[in-house]
């Protein structure tokens, strides 16, 4: 259960944002998904509206199928390759990005910026940090080559003004900037939070609300971040998850191992 | 030999990696030894990268006897790293980690131990992508000085490594690539499936770098879960990964990656990932003490090792593993 | 389509690339066609890369239909070109072959018919070096403009070539390299022992460059010994060698290299080779055109091409091949 | 049968060539043979002295043994790979030159000059070529990265002043012009004859006699050769092929295929 605002929902966080984040994936799409929500989202779309969708492993694995219940630790062991269409090398799988084959790659962070920049490096000085983060991994190269869903949790100390680190480019400083900087494809598309879907307006880059979930107000979104939203008009509003969609989400973890 | 590593290292270009790899052993010949014996072929200072990926086909057993001969200065590269990373630096055998990733995995949070040995500064872990790691390697063994991504650009990661990349203007088409250096190690060791006596290493499933790490560095160690004779190699010559001639030495270690796993054979061993997961993260100094003490310094031997994980989680792990095409 | 595809080709750089890519249909569907429909894909003035190599895995009944439907103005390119070369030469529907080596094969001499179209002028012969042939590709396949080489410098190779290469001043070591442009064909065309419906294609034995060829070119088209059900490939996903979504089409066809091998199937047909050695040796015009008018041009499907090339040199062949492992 | 000045001899040319170039190869060391005389006197060497001796083949095969009287007919096609340790692809096989894995690499040619250029690309003008020669394959490559023996008939049509096109480089110009190149490694190491074995002079590069096969004089050698060949200093006389080499090489070749 989750309450915000004043409706009360029965689906938790994690599945509100598996939920959103399997309906921003479209048929016929390949995907780079970590695992967890972004697994679970693109499990979930194949199995209710995408049937042609690829995922892709970082650990080198092309076209998997999740076992229900017997989720992946990491995406780099067997489990992963189970019903695997191929297994190649890191370095191929990533270069999937460079070559262009990727149509969306999924990132999570400690901390977003107003330009869809992504810090999983650092918080605090890089020479002198308060909390060392695991890091990019595969991150910087996916944000750098192929469009990008961010699905996390809206904090107010999650969604800054400026990252203290970019560990994975957005828009950079907005504007031109990430295509002046050399990146010429890919880009932050969509941010799915507990409380909104937010995207970048075309051309200044800075981050705007797209569509608010039922229930939420643009000052309960304004009250968790930490820099000027843009509206996009029209403001949609998102449709609640579905019996289907939840029944269906619950089968694929039914330990609750990411969407408690 | 220690005058000559430091020469060969003193030197840069094409011309210095070309005489030291013609000065390698590349006869084709017997070169099994046991996991001790293989660990002293890694010297103090060496730079040494880590073959598999995050909790898969680690060559713990040799990172084990590397801990116990106490070798020091250590640098690791490695793709992603998991609580390999964490018992390199806690061990005080590595004093840098250069690579993508670095916690023990996404399930258990942030690594404490990372944290504890980094921020306080006693080791460095130095951040690369994991498509720049990759192609850093494979620079190397393409006999390149570099290769160009498309990657790093206008981050802080590539600023804060400004010293080691280059950027340059394809002469083609008229686009900034950035330029990630041929990354060398010293020592490659590799954990696999199965290898011959002479070092020809086949690998099952995930491949991971392994397919360039041995070709990129300047010397390689196996560990295997089986010697396979030559002829059985030579049944499937298609699946061996790297020929014998880059390797220089092969010890048989079955369960050698344990607590991570080897595809086909086990998975991780959860609950004693879990048991270092929760030694080490109220007080991560203490608690890796700990569990260096229990499993890596009292244990005389692997199969100790194994012993004190305990049948439980081995066969939990095995029955796991082998359930890899298991629809 | 045909208006689009010039504009594609006028493209150049990375954003051309992306859009061009983004465009294709990556999805999961089946994409099984007749091999006279797999040639209907191919149109005039293409640039087709042929997979395998020599005399090996040739998708030879893939050029057998080209052939016969007449396409014109074809640029071919192939790491290294046997009969196959002679044959799209000979029938007209190659103006250009990029190689690097050109005949029919040692134990015949050099190909009178490479030497009677190529000296003539009605076909171009461009040379690289073989290894510059293949990091063309991979250049291709990594999604970069170049790939830097150590060979072809101070040769007329590169001498000849001087408008398609690049030297760069190596940043990191002050030395020269040369950069080779990456070869990105229309269409690649592929013949494999195994596929499945949705073109996950398997191969076994010697790969050429037919892991970079499928990831390099704009299209794909396979062909196949067998079509094999997804669930196959599954089982062992370390064998698929390039995945399905790179895929256009997938038309199954026995013997679809003949009289060329396919690893582990069948060899080479020697005499059928040796007859067209023959054929074309004193008057590779009237011998070739004899040889397309029986082999090409009078039979009607691929099956009746290997009913004129006879039971007994495809028995021979069967034999030869399955014995591969055989010490 | 063969004969050659004023001796009978027991063997022919190729078997001459064969068990010469099988000397010039140590024990341990990494060989790139083409098929025909390259491979048999690899094997050869293999059998007699250098039992720890590697051989490459071009279609990306690793450590094969040839089975006598199965000879392949090419370096890709599948009897290439019998009892090989390894098969990969063509490109990584011959990046094991450029990354410095193979000592020796075995060359042949239309024409070789006085600097060790080689010559399988054209006779005549490129432009409008009286013969257009198969080209380079991955002779330039093993050219420009390996050091290389040659093995060939020696015709003064094949010794010449200067190569119409230099597809696999020598010396180049000779002296430093190899190296000012930019190929920094290899280099043709000696060019075995039915005549001689021939060798370059260490600063001028130019190419000299090293030794002569038994019954060979100075000027039998520059009766066939298209330019002025320095001397080496002691000039040495090969020992004739031995009952012993020339059965094991019958033995590999019993169709005669390319002993005859």
């Amino acid at each position: 259960m989750n309450e915000i605002g004043s409706v009360t929902r029965s689906w938790t966080t994690s599945e509100l944002l598996t939920v959103m984040a399997s309906r921003a994936l479209h048929d016929g799409q390949i995907v780079f998904a970590g695992v967890g929500v972004p697994l679970l989202a693109a499990t979930l779309a194949q199995r209710l509206h995408a049937p042609g969708l690829t995922i892709l492993f970082e650990g080198g694995v092309i076209g998997p199928f999740i076992v229900p219940g017997d989720l992946p630790p990491s995406t780099n062991e067997q489990r992963c390759t189970r019903r695997a269409n191929m297994v190649c090398p890191i370095t191929d799988v990533l270069m999937l990005l460079q070559r262009g084959f990727v149509d969306v790659g999924f990132l999570g962070g400690a901390e977003i910026d107003r330009y869809g920049n992504i810090n999983t490096s650092f918080i605090g000085d890089p020479d002198h940090p308060k909390t060392r983060l695991p890091g990019s991994g595969g991150g910087n190269d996916i944000a750098s080559l192929a469009h990008v869903i961010v699905a996390m949790k809206h904090e107010k100390r999650r969604f800054v003004e400026r990252v203290q680190f970019v560990t994975s480019p957005g828009y950079l400083e907005g504007g031109a900037s990430r295509h002046e900087a050399g990146l010429l494809a890919g880009g932050p598309k969509v941010i799915i939070t507990d409380l909104a879907e937010l995207g970048f307006d075309p051309v200044t880059k800075r981050m705007r609300i797209e569509a608010l979930h039922p229930g939420v107000s643009v000052e309960d979104v304004e009250a968790k971040t930490g820099f000027d939203l843009d509206l996009a008009d029209p403001l949609r509003v998102t449709a609640p998850p579905t019996e289907r969609e939840l029944e269906m989400l619950r089968e694929l973890d039914p330990d609750r191992l990411y969407i408690a | 030999m220690a005058q000559a590593k430091r020469e060969g290292r003193a030197l840069s270009g094409y011309e210095a990696l070309r005489s030291e790899t013609a000065l390698r052993d590349r006869s084709l010949h017997e070169k099994v030894v046991s996991l001790e014996a293989a660990a002293a072929l890694i010297n103090d200072g060496d730079h040494v990268a880590i073959g598999g990926c995050m909790m898969s086909r680690t060559p713990m057993a040799l990172l084990w006897a590397l801990v116990r001969a106490g070798r020091r200065d250590l640098t690791f590269s490695r793709s992603i790293v998991s609580s390999d990373g964490d018992i390199v630096v806690a061990s005080g055998i590595a004093k840098k980690v250069i690579t993508s990733w670095f916690s023990q995995g996404i399930v258990w949070g942030i690594s404490r131990v990372m944290r504890h040995w980094v921020e306080s500064g006693t080791a460095e872990f130095e951040e690369w992508s994991h498509l720049a790691m990759g192609l850093r390697y494979r620079a190397a063994a393409m006999g390149l000085p570099f290769l160009p991504i498309r990657s790093l650009m206008g981050s802080d990661v590539q600023r804060r490594l400004s010293g080691e990349t280059r950027e340059m203007i394809c002469p083609f088409t008229g686009e900034k690539l950035v330029l990630v250096p041929a990354l060398r190690p010293d020592v490659a060791i590799i954990h696999v499936q199965r290898c011959d006596p002479y070092g020809n290493a086949q690998i099952d499933g995930l491949q991971f770098m392994d397919i360039d790490l041995p070709m990129a560095a300047k010397r390689v160690i196996v560990t295997t879960e089986r010697i396979v004779s030559n002829s059985q190699i030579r049944r499937s010559p298609d699946r061996t990964k790297f020929p014998f001639f880059v390797v220089e030495a092969v010890a048989e270690v079955p369960y050698g990656s344990a607590p991570h796993e080897c595809y086909g054979l086990y998975e991780p061993f959860f609950r004693h990932m879990d048991l270092f997961a929760k030694m080490t993260k109220e007080d991560p100094e203490r608690g890796s003490r700990d569990y260096l003490q229990r499993f890596f310094y009292e244990p005389r031997s692997w199969n100790e090792v194994l012993q004190r994980i305990g049948m439980d989680d081995l066969l939990t792990a095995t029955s796991g593993g082998r359930n890899v095409h298991d629809e």
